[in-house]
């Protein structure tokens, strides 16, 4: 058949829903329609795409999926980073081009994501991987990868970066040209933390995401921007010192026992520790990750962050940043010290229940500030993706990573909602509203949907990713020991708790009585809001109604990992440090060790 | 632990060095008591007039340091003047550039007019 | 290769610096004197790299001036790092002395004739050319620090570096005539010989024990001095304070690597021997004990201060904590591989330090003008808004500065760190990046003021200056520092081979 | 002839003036004046040492280099005490109290 012809028959839905979005809506401006008119070809492409027969129907490539996009994830990394840099040079006064500039680079990042989809799901490896030696006096190696772990927060960040800017774009009037570039960078610092497998790789991206959330926050900020700003800043490098400590010497531990330097995560995790060292190192990584999740002590600076980011920025931290916690967890702290990572999950798993779900649930409960009362349900949200982390059987952990995309999306447009209604008050606090629903409509609608998302109601994607959560902590024995049941009951409790504050707020702000005068002439969402958030709903129901297009790529990597790593704990730790011979984690099909590709 | 005696001493001279830079300075050094007694001239003899010291120019100082530095130099000259055959004229030479070096730093003195006594 | 080509980076320096002084006194205008000493910098450290690229100097060369001046690969790899600091601090005395009426030629020629003093210093393998290398180098900073002649601070600082300073070298040169009197000889390498040789004995002749180990203090002391670890870094915040803001530079960065280097080869070279350098019995624990003071003292200072140029000092203090870190892991028990990789961190470091702290002083200096010189926190308040261009590369130094990547001060971080935890001190290590988390405090606190402050309401608003040196300057700094933190492998590299040349 | 030893111990003694000079009196003129008494204690140490290792002059050269150094540094000092005396017209050395933390 004729290519174009071909191309057509693929493309016709969104062309379709592109024609419908224009004509039908009966709007003035010629650019709104076509934003609509993008918005809803995007939106079915995206689905599409998705769509499990899209999958089907695609010829099976002989070719492997390095040799057909040999360069992707290196774009994804460099394209906001290289963008960001050019952006340095953009007009400061011009804000339309600077707007449109930094659009226009994210809208390639997307573009670039969407040949993600194209990729072929290798079952128990990376299925794509670049390798190139960078310092080679020390054996760092520029090697990023990607698998089920990464991939759909690669696919969040993409779509939210975008949304949280152009929302920003309404607020954000000042130094524009400052927070697009900072955008830039978190951006590309964000997904290079997601695909690097070099620790160092890894820790230099993990660093370089810092600064630009500093700016956003201390630069953009409301009120107390500066102490929260620092205290975000100082939390985040305490524990990654440590984590560079344990990451140092567990190369030098390589080094010593095999001669040659390495920071590879796929080299390190053939050294055997013994359980104390294990236990040092494995807090050395776990106590910079949990910071970052946050997990419950250490969780006090997001709540000041939070409340003090701009909309954006909020949005961004909630979204993604919490979320390469949780995925630095898996990848390095269980990846590099299986037993410890085994004995303390159990303990660790109480703390996320107790510490996180039910005390975040009760902290946000008692919150005045919609702002602070939306980033205690975080914690509270972060603590089911933990609890699904600890808990490590397949359905737990295709859970934790489903929750941890949902979570991004739901408080991601949480966040963004709660910043129109400042945008247009100024203030946050629950007892200003009350009757908004009926000046604002849509807006209320939006909020309940996403409410529901939020408590994890029947049909949207949180009620998914809670569920399979729990029913994976019951069933984990293996790993939670006799209190598997209770955690659940805990996370469980921790729902009906979450239905109780988030349904409160929505009854205090958009029901009963327009009794403050100040809110009756409130205008409804604008335009501008209305673009960034019906992405998010469109996908709320994609996630609810369709999970397997997502719990499908994830179930690919998630159970050979799973079944490795129990293999790994199953071994006595060793009494002195050794290392495996080369070929090392044993994948469940027996193929021929991971092409170090890219090279 | 006879081993580690020469560890104490390094400690221990190290330790004194640091402690007897600070003490010293604290504890010995003068203080301005307030008390005027200690201050008036001896009682015998006329009460003295005038400042205590003769202000001299600067200049005096200049160039009593310029005379200093060129004159000590000389003293690289003496060694060199002994053993001159030996040395050779490789010996010679390095005298030569070192002169030089002197020379140029002359004229910029001169030329700086530090050796002018009235401008 | 002759051996004038062996000492050309020597001879076009002093050259350089005479014929500055000439073209001072001769000339009626000063502002091209800059441009005079850049390029005789720029050229010196052009030779030495040339001679580094032709495989460094020939032994049979070398041996002509050996023992008392060592043409080694680490003596090159030292000379166009100090040259590099000179280049760019006369790039910025260019334009700051002008700016601020003290466009007076010496300033040029001291620098140079100082820098002479550096490079002598880092080849000096004799305690006869240390010295003489250290005096050239310490005279003529003490007169560029005292150089702003109607300023009370610059005089106070001068004094204070200056009386200090003479009494730390009395002190070290004490300890120089001791040592000659217990082992015969003032060559490193004949005094290492001397300590370990079997007839020197120290358990034969205890008086010499003695002596040996006073004068080993005594020259320690003077190395801390001169390295500024605490406790014996009274002088350096004055002094950096004091000083015009080039000769600050300078300071911390010139000044700071020639003393780093040839405390290297005092400790490394001249007290390498088992015994001296022993954990029980040695300088190591000592150098540690310090590295912790150092760092933890200067950090817990610098976060009270209210002025950046003095929280600067302190920064520099601390800096030195970590390279007296990398001094331990130099010699890291004895283990080859550990030590190898501890000197070349500290050469690393030094070189990314080295265009790092040379570019925020100059990033400082680019922030007051004629009017008011931009001193405390409160002057750079807004400077993000005002002038983004002077703010942006302020940002990439402090965040080097900290230790933050992908800037080169993290890679010299990282390597040091790594190199201590090869060599067996963990903890020194871990006590180190907790004080970069420290550190990280006050940096930020500049950020805070320059982008997320606005200044106060009718003070003095320190303008930002113009001046095509020091925008030069800043150009060639943070191109560096991006270059040493994204592909530091290739003067990593240069390092490792130069710290295998020590011995 | 007088022993080696004994220039030792003057030099040693000397050298203690001086480092004691310096650090207890104020005046920022003995203090160089102290300095200088160190230096001269070092050369005498040196020339005294250079006789015990006879078979070179290594400490005499020392002892030649140091004079030279001494008086250049000692010009320098005298130089910057100069401008201190002339801004705060004092030479005591607890004057300068401008830069403090």
């Amino acid at each position: 058949m004729n290519p174009a012809l071909l191309t057509f028959q693929k493309l016709w839905p969104a062309l379709a829903a592109g024609t419908v979005g224009a004509f039908v809506p009966r709007r003035s401006s010629r650019v709104e329609r076509l934003g609509i008119a993008l918005a809803a070809a995007a939106c079915v492409l995206f689905v599409t795409m998705l769509w499990p027969d899209a999958v089907a129907t695609e010829p099976a490539s002989t070719l492997s999926n390095a040799e057909r996009f040999p360069h992707l994830l290196s774009w994804l990394v460099f394209i906001p980073i290289v963008g960001g840099a050019l952006m340095l040079f953009a007009p400061r006064q011009a804000t339309k081009t600077v707007q449109w500039l930094t659009l226009g680079i994210m809208g390639a990042e997307l573009v670039a994501t969407l040949f993600l989809f194209k990729l072929t799901p290798t079952e128990g490896k990376y299925w794509i991987e670049e390798s190139t030696p960078w310092i080679e006096t020390f054996g760092i190696r520029y090697h990023i990868a990607l698998d089920g772990f990464s991939y759909w927060l690669i696919v969040l960040t993409s779509v939210l970066t975008p949304i949280a800017t152009y929302v920003s774009f309404g607020s954000i009037k000042t130094r524009l040209k400052d927070f697009c570039i900072a955008f830039l960078f978190l951006q590309g610092a964000m997904v290079g933390s997601l695909v690097a497998l070099d620790l160092f790789l890894f820790y230099v991206m993990w660093e370089l995401m810092l600064v630009p959330m500093y700016i956003l926050i201390g630069v953009f900020g409301s009120t107390d921007r500066v102490r929260a700003a620092i205290k975000f800043f100082l939390f985040t490098m305490a524990g990654s010192m440590l984590m560079l400590a344990a990451i140092l010497f567990v190369v030098l531990k390589y080094k010593a026992l095999t001669g040659e330097m390495s920071w590879d995560l796929n080299d390190l995790q053939r050294l055997n520790f013994p359980l104390t060292t294990q236990r040092w190192l494995f807090w050395g990584f776990a106590i910079a990750f949990l910071i970052k999740v946050p997990m419950f002590p250490v969780h006090t600076w997001l709540p000041d962050a939070h409340t003090n980011a701009p909309t954006g920025g909020s949005i961004i931290l909630a979204a993604v940043m919490l979320k390469l916690g949780c995925y630095g967890y898996i990848r390095f702290a269980m990846g590099l010290f299986p037993h410890a990572a085994h004995v303390y999950g159990a303990t660790l798993a109480g703390v996320a229940v107790v510490g996180g779900i039910l005390y975040g649930a009760l902290c946000a409960m008692k919150q005045n500030d919609v702002k602070r009362l939306v980033a205690y349900s975080s914690v509270s949200h972060l603590g089911y993706v933990m609890l699904g982390i600890f808990s490590r059987n397949p359905a737990s952990m295709e859970g934790a990573v489903l929750q941890m995309v949902n979570h991004g999306i739901s408080t991601g447009a949480l966040f963004l909602l709660v910043g129109v209604v400042y945008d247009r008050r100024h203030t946050r606090d629950l007892a200003e509203f009350g009757g908004l629903a009926k000046v604002m409509p849509w807006y209320a609608a939006v909020f309940l949907v996403v409410t529901f998302s939020s408590i994890g109601l029947p049909g949207t994607n949180g009620f998914v990713g809670e569920w399979l959560i729990m029913s994976g902590a019951v069933l984990s024995k293996g790993t939670l020991g006799q209190w598997g049941r209770s955690q659940a009951m805990g996370a469980a409790l921790g729902v009906i708790l979450g239905a109780v504050y988030m349904l409160t707020v929505a009854q205090k702000m958009f029901f009963g009585p327009l009794d403050n005068p100040k809110n009756r002439k409130l205008p409804d969402l604008t335009r501008r809001e209305g673009i960034a958030l019906a992405p998010l709903v469109v996908l709320i129901f994609v996630i609810g109604l369709f999970p397997r297009i997502f719990t499908e790529p994830m179930h690919v990597t998630i159970e050979p990992w799973i079944r490795d790593f129990n293999a790994r704990v199953e071994v006595p730790p060793v009494e002195l440090a050794t290392v495996a011979p080369k070929p090392a984690a044993p994948t469940p099909t027996p193929v021929p060790a991971p092409a170090q590709g890219g090279e | 632990m006879s081993a580690y005696v020469p560890m104490f001493l390094l400690f221990a001279v190290a330790a004194t060095l640091v402690a007897a830079f600070f003490l010293l300075s604290t504890y010995m050094g003068p203080r301005n008591k307030g008390e005027p007694e200690h201050n008036t001239p001896y009682e015998c003899g006329s009460e003295s007039s005038g400042g205590r010291h003769i202000r001299l120019s600067a200049k005096f100082y200049l160039t009593a340091i310029l005379f200093v530095v060129f004159d000590i130099e000389g003293v690289f000259l003496y060694p060199w003047a002994v053993k001159f055959r030996s040395l050779g004229l490789a010996g010679l030479v390095e005298m030569l550039g070192f002169l030089a070096v002197l020379v140029v730093g002359l004229v910029y003195v001169w030329k700086k007019g530090a050796l002018e006594w009235e401008k | 290769m002759s051996l004038w080509f062996a000492l050309s980076p020597l001879l076009i320096l002093s050259a350089g610096g005479l014929l500055l002084m000439l073209a001072d006194a001769f000339s009626e205008k000063h502002t091209d004197l800059a441009l005079g000493a850049f390029m005789t910098f720029a050229s010196a450290g052009i030779f030495a790299v040339a001679l580094w690229i032709m495989g460094g100097v020939p032994a049979e060369v070398a041996k002509l001036v050996a023992p008392w001046i060592v043409l080694d690969k680490f003596t090159l790899f030292f000379m166009a790092t100090l040259c590099l600091g000179g280049a760019l601090s006369s790039l910025l005395a260019g334009g700051y002395l002008p700016e601020h009426g003290l466009d007076r030629g010496e300033f040029y020629a001291l620098m140079i004739l100082s820098a002479i003093g550096g490079v002598l210093l880092v080849a000096a393998g004799d305690f006869l050319a240390l010295f003489i290398g250290l005096e050239t180098m310490s005279i003529g900073v003490y007169a560029m620090t005292s150089f702003r002649r109607t300023n009370p601070r610059s005089a106070e600082g001068g004094m204070k570096y200056y009386l200090l300073g003479s009494f730390a070298a009395a002190i070290m040169l004490y300890g120089f005539a001791l040592m000659y009197g217990a082992t015969g000889t003032t060559a490193l390498a004949g005094i290492r010989d001397a300590l370990a040789s079997g007839s020197f004995g120290y358990a034969r002749d205890p008086s010499r024990l003695t002596t040996v180990i006073i004068a080993m203090a005594m020259i320690l002391v003077g190395l801390a001095f001169k390295i500024s670890a605490v406790p014996f870094h009274m002088w350096t915040p004055d002094a950096y304070q004091g000083a015009p803001t080039p000769a600050t530079a300078f300071m911390s960065v010139v000044v700071k690597a020639a003393a780093v280097a040839t405390a290297m080869r005092v400790l490394l070279v001249a007290f390498g021997d088992k015994f001296s350098s022993s954990w029980g019995a040695g300088w190591p624990p000592v150098v540690a004990g310090l590295a912790v003071a150092t760092m933890v003292v200067a950090n817990l200072i610098a976060i009270r201060q209210e002025n950046v140029k003095r929280m600067l000092a302190y920064s520099s203090i601390a800096h030195a904590g970590y390279l007296l870190i990398g001094l331990v892991a130099a010699w890291g028990h004895g283990d080859p591989s550990a030590s190898r990789n501890g000197k070349a961190a500290i050469l690393f470091y030094l070189l990314q330090y080295t265009v790092t702290q040379a570019g925020a002083f100059g990033a400082l200096i680019l922030c007051g003008s004629k009017g008011k010189e931009a001193v405390s926190y409160e002057d750079l308040a807004g400077l993000g808004r005002r002038n983004p261009a002077v703010a942006l590369p302020f940002t990439l130094f402090l965040l080097s500065l900290a230790g933050i990547p992908p800037m080169s001060g993290f890679f010299g971080k990282l390597f040091i760190f790594q190199s201590a935890i090869e060599g067996g001190f963990t903890w020194l290590a871990v006590i180190g990046l907790l004080n970069s988390v420290l550190a990280a405090f006050y940096y930020l606190r500049v950020l805070v003021f320059l982008y997320m402050k606005e200044p106060q309401p009718g003070a003095v608003e320190a303008v930002p200056m113009k001046s095509g040196y020091v925008t030069a300057a800043m150009v060639l700094a943070s191109a560096l520092v991006l270059y040493f933190g994204l592909m530091p492998g290739r003067s990593l590299d240069m390092a490792i081979s130069a710290a295998q040349s020590l011995m | 002839m007088i022993p080696i030893p004994a220039f030792l111990v003057v030099a040693g003694i000397l050298f203690g003036i001086g480092a004691i000079g310096f650090l207890v009196r104020r005046n920022v003129i003995v203090a160089l004046m102290s300095i200088e008494l160190m230096l001269n204690a070092v050369n005498l140490t040196f020339v005294a040492f250079n006789r015990v290792h006879a078979e070179a002059h290594t400490g005499q050269v020392f002892a030649f280099f140091n004079i030279a150094v001494a008086a250049a540094e000692a010009a320098v000092g005298l130089a910057i005490v100069l401008s201190f005396f002339r801004l705060r017209r004092t030479v005591r050395s607890d004057a300068g109290d401008l830069l403090k933390n």
